[in-house]
């Protein structure tokens, strides 16, 4: 499937979600995925990218082989530029700093609102998730990209509880709640490179992996997705990039 | 929810802040705290979790606490467990991302046993820095539109008198006590912390008391050497615990790293049974040991050790 | 006039200053008399007395004979407990955290409002006084002492410009502003120790200096005093009292 | 007066933050101010003053600049002076107390030549950490019944939706630009102080342009030894300018104190008419010499070194 011959889900994410990714911008990443999305878009082609950690790390260090098991604890402060506290760093989102915040999510749905509360009634859930951390703040104050495997059960039409406001109930509504900034900017997945329609805010389909067909993303989803008119193709992930992500990750944690 | 200012000051005015000596034991600290207190932790997830006081308040049998933290870990399962709190206020809360969602979180929260008051991490912040300030509430352009707003009691929208945009007005947080680890802090409980910061300082100074625990206890002639470090003065402590590897399991900067086995342990203890899994670990753990020293002997000596050698790689390598 | 002699006006003030001061206390002072009080009181009764500098100094190192000149710059942080930001020092003082803030001004009027702003009209003045600084702040949020020569000309009927709000207009019009806690606590000149009426808020003489009479005190004041019915005498500045002052400035800088 | 929500996200957007060194001259650095900029200095008084880019920014015969500090000292009087700017928002304006009321500042508000705006020093402060943190405004319990509030444009009083207390909202200051003085930095920005930190944190965020200047550009490996002591972050500066005695002739913490000898001579010069004065200073100590040396020069070798002498004993005796 790549000139590379294969790579696992999880590379692909990482691939993608790096190539959204633009020189000069501030990133607020999680580990995993878009830890990985990150760097490798800083090796690739954004060397002045700046990524920043909700543990209060603003330009980590990150030594291939040695990534951090998570973003509040010292290891990802070493030789970082700056430490800071939880709050202003998250601060930074609210003042304008930040261009990028990676989110995931147990749920997401048509207008890219996200739960990661409750899977069920909140009032009586099925599941009481871990909750929002800085999630809520991200996509509140900042373009989110939103990087998931396509799942039906993830993609709903209506998540069972908004955790972290998408375009909310479409149209303006994400606006006229107060949230007059930022918002999904795009969802990437094992299948497709999706955004949102700029009147209606529903999700849409933007380019197709290599391989993947219309119908089977329409299937892994939930709800009735819109297609772009001219759907694009996505480029395999090069060969350097598959290198970049193994030399980050040799023991494949995150990207098996 | 919000105490009025009247009340705040006269509390704050009520409390001996003068330059006085106020080392203490665990158990004597733990005195200071009451049930039904709202009790903030310094920290986050898995690092500088203030664990030895947490420890000691659950073995003094504290009922009723409400607790806060920016991000909760395993000390969270131990309220819950041990039902000294029923009701934690945070914006996340499991063991860690590498262990899943807490098994004995969702036991508690989805029985209906406990709560879990979830805030965005910033708002949470955001509050404990009115709370700092001395004001009722400060403006965020965040938690707008979400289902989280309705579920908690305190933040009200409202239309910016200057610029007529909508804000949401969160409420100042005043914790009755805030439990802080510090890698040194001197007897008057003038404390430096080293690496990330955190929420501490602002919890500090929200709170109407305050209680350290720190790796080492130093004069006070060292603090003066670099006054510019001190992050929490002397006059908003309440106690000083000397409380070595105070955070173990977790980690303290500089100090020593997260526990890995002991935390694997723990998280294979609970996934069978929670609430059975984190009673039997208490009764081991938390109960059972003579004194902290003992807890630490329970830990292991190859883990501490381990920890330790880890934890200063991080800062000298 | 003493047991020791003599004195100036300044060491009576710095000694009336010290003698107020209680164990335990934070107090927010300037250079000059309010740092000369505070230093004594530690030494003779206060051990545990805590300053705070408007510059962002707790708990500073002072050095008998190498008092700072001003407390906003590196001298007078050498040794201290902490610094901070001038705003998170002064946010103490809303927190809670101070119990007295020691004042001056160019004018104080019968309810103990403060003048450091404009000598006459405020649109067209006759002199521009350098400003509040941190005074508004000090008078706004906690109990105030105001240590200051008595002279006609400064303690007059209403200040030509309120920059610190004492007692505003008398009764409870200083909670009635939204000011609900401190207010001036003591006025302390070369000649009594006045306070202010439970009930109206203006200005009363509550004790008198060695050898000065309450027509004296009248006479070099330019509104109605009110004299408690018992008019208290201070005692005179002791050998110890004044020893220490000496040694903290040996070069009477201050104490002139 | 306070910028709508949106202006504030697009101009900070359109700013390159990317990691870039920025290393420039102080005539480079000048260029980046405009004509009517709101200008906020880092430091108080004396101490920390960015008075090598106050300098630059006079020889470039910048005009209507607003300036805000915490404190203003003599920098206050040279921006009057120079008509650079008519309008000083601050808390207190004057060389400092030792040499009284500033006979310049005087002068030139007492004619109507120049505003002085005065606020309370908390109330500033508030105002750039509600820039820093993106909001409109933040409470406060000060300046209520004071003549302050009458004589300036923006604070609204309200009484708090939660306790019905009585608040005065000051509205966020964000600077078009910040100057800030600092120890040390690295190409890119990032930035290091020591002793005291003033309000230049809470400004540097507060800013749409940051301007640095550094007695010492280090390396950022340097910076990454410690980053828990980088107090601005390279994201917000868009300046670098390594100023050695940049603060003369005020003090840099741990570097040098004030230079007394000429404050004293400014003092003396000002005295006998105060413009005239400030004129005849200006035009030999800020446009005659040909670059930042030739101004220190004209400070005196001997000042230099007793002033760096002064300054090192404080820090290491």
């Amino acid at each position: 499937m790549t000139e590379n011959g294969s790579h696992s889900a999880s590379e692909l994410l990482a691939v993608m979600s790096s190539r959204v990714l633009e020189d000069g911008q501030t990133v607020f990443a999680g580990v995993g995925i878009p830890l990985l999305a990150a760097t490798l878009a800083q090796r690739i082609h954004a060397p002045g990218l700046t990524i920043l950690f909700e543990g209060g790390v603003l330009g980590p260090f990150i030594v291939p082989g040695e990534l951090p098991p998570s973003t509040n604890e010292q290891r990802c402060t070493r030789q970082a530029n700056m430490v800071l506290s939880n709050t202003d760093v998250l601060l930074l989102l609210q003042r304008g700093y930040v261009d990028i915040g990676f989110m995931g999510g147990a749920q997401i749905d048509r207008y890219g609102n996200l739960n990661s509360s409750f899977i069920g009634d909140a009032e009586d859930p099925k599941i009481r998730l871990p909750g929002t951390g800085g999630g809520n703040d991200i996509a509140s104050l900042t373009r989110m990209i939103v990087s998931m495997i396509h799942e039906k059960r993830r993609f709903v039409e209506d998540v069972d509880f908004v955790t972290s406001t998408g375009y909310w109930h479409g149209g303006s509504s994400r606006s006229d709640s107060g949230l007059t900034t930022g918002g999904p900017y795009k969802v990437i997945t094992d299948l497709a490179v999706l955004g949102f329609d700029e009147e209606t805010r529903r999700m849409k389909v933007e380019a197709l992996h290599d391989g993947v067909e219309p119908e089977q993303v329409q299937d892994a989803t939930g709800f009735e997705l819109m297609f772009d008119d001219e759907i694009g193709r996505t480029d395999a992930p090069t060969v350097e990039e598959l290198a970049v992500l193994r030399e980050m990750d040799p023991d494949r944690v995150y990207i098996a | 929810m919000i105490k009025p200012y009247g009340d705040l000051r006269r509390e704050t005015e009520a409390r001996d802040r003068s330059l006085r000596e106020k080392v203490m034991s665990l158990e004597e600290a733990a005195a200071l705290v009451d049930d039904g207190d709202h009790v903030a932790l310094g920290g986050c997830t898995l690092s500088r979790t203030p664990m030895a006081m947490v420890w000691a308040l659950i073995r003094a049998r504290k009922k009723d606490l409400v607790v806060s933290r920016s991000i909760t870990s395993t000390e969270g399962d131990l309220f819950y467990g041990s039902g000294a709190s029923k009701h934690v206020l945070t914006s996340w809360f499991s063991q860690g991302i590498v262990w899943g969602v807490s098994k004995v979180m969702r036991h508690y929260t989805e029985t209906g046993q406990a709560t879990f008051e979830e805030w965005s991490h910033m708002a949470i912040g955001v509050r404990y820095r009115a709370g700092a300030m001395g004001v009722p509430f400060i403006p965020v352009r965040s938690m707008m539109g979400s289902d989280l707003t309705g579920r908690i009691d305190g933040p009200k929208e409202m239309d910016c008198p200057f610029t007529g945009e909508k804000l949401l007005l969160v409420p100042a947080l005043n914790p009755d006590v805030a439990l802080i680890h510090v890698q040194r802090c001197d007897p008057y409980g003038n404390a430096q912390m080293d690496g990330l910061p955190f929420m501490d300082a602002d919890i500090a100074m929200a709170a109407n008391r305050v209680i350290l625990t720190a790796e080492r206890i130093v004069s006070n002639n060292q603090i003066r050497r670099a006054p510019d470090r001190t992050k929490i003065p002397f006059i908003t402590v309440d106690a000083v615990v000397e409380a070595p590897y105070g955070c173990a399991p977790h980690e303290c900067y500089g100090v020593y790293e997260p526990f890995l086995p002991n935390l694997d342990a723990y998280a294979a203890q609970i996934s069978r049974d929670p609430e059975a899994g984190v009673k039997e670990y208490l009764e081991r753990y938390v109960y059972e040991p003579k004194d902290w020293v003992a807890y630490l002997d329970l830990l292991g000596m190859d883990n501490v050790i381990d920890a330790a050698r880890r934890g200063r790689s991080v800062y000298n390598d």
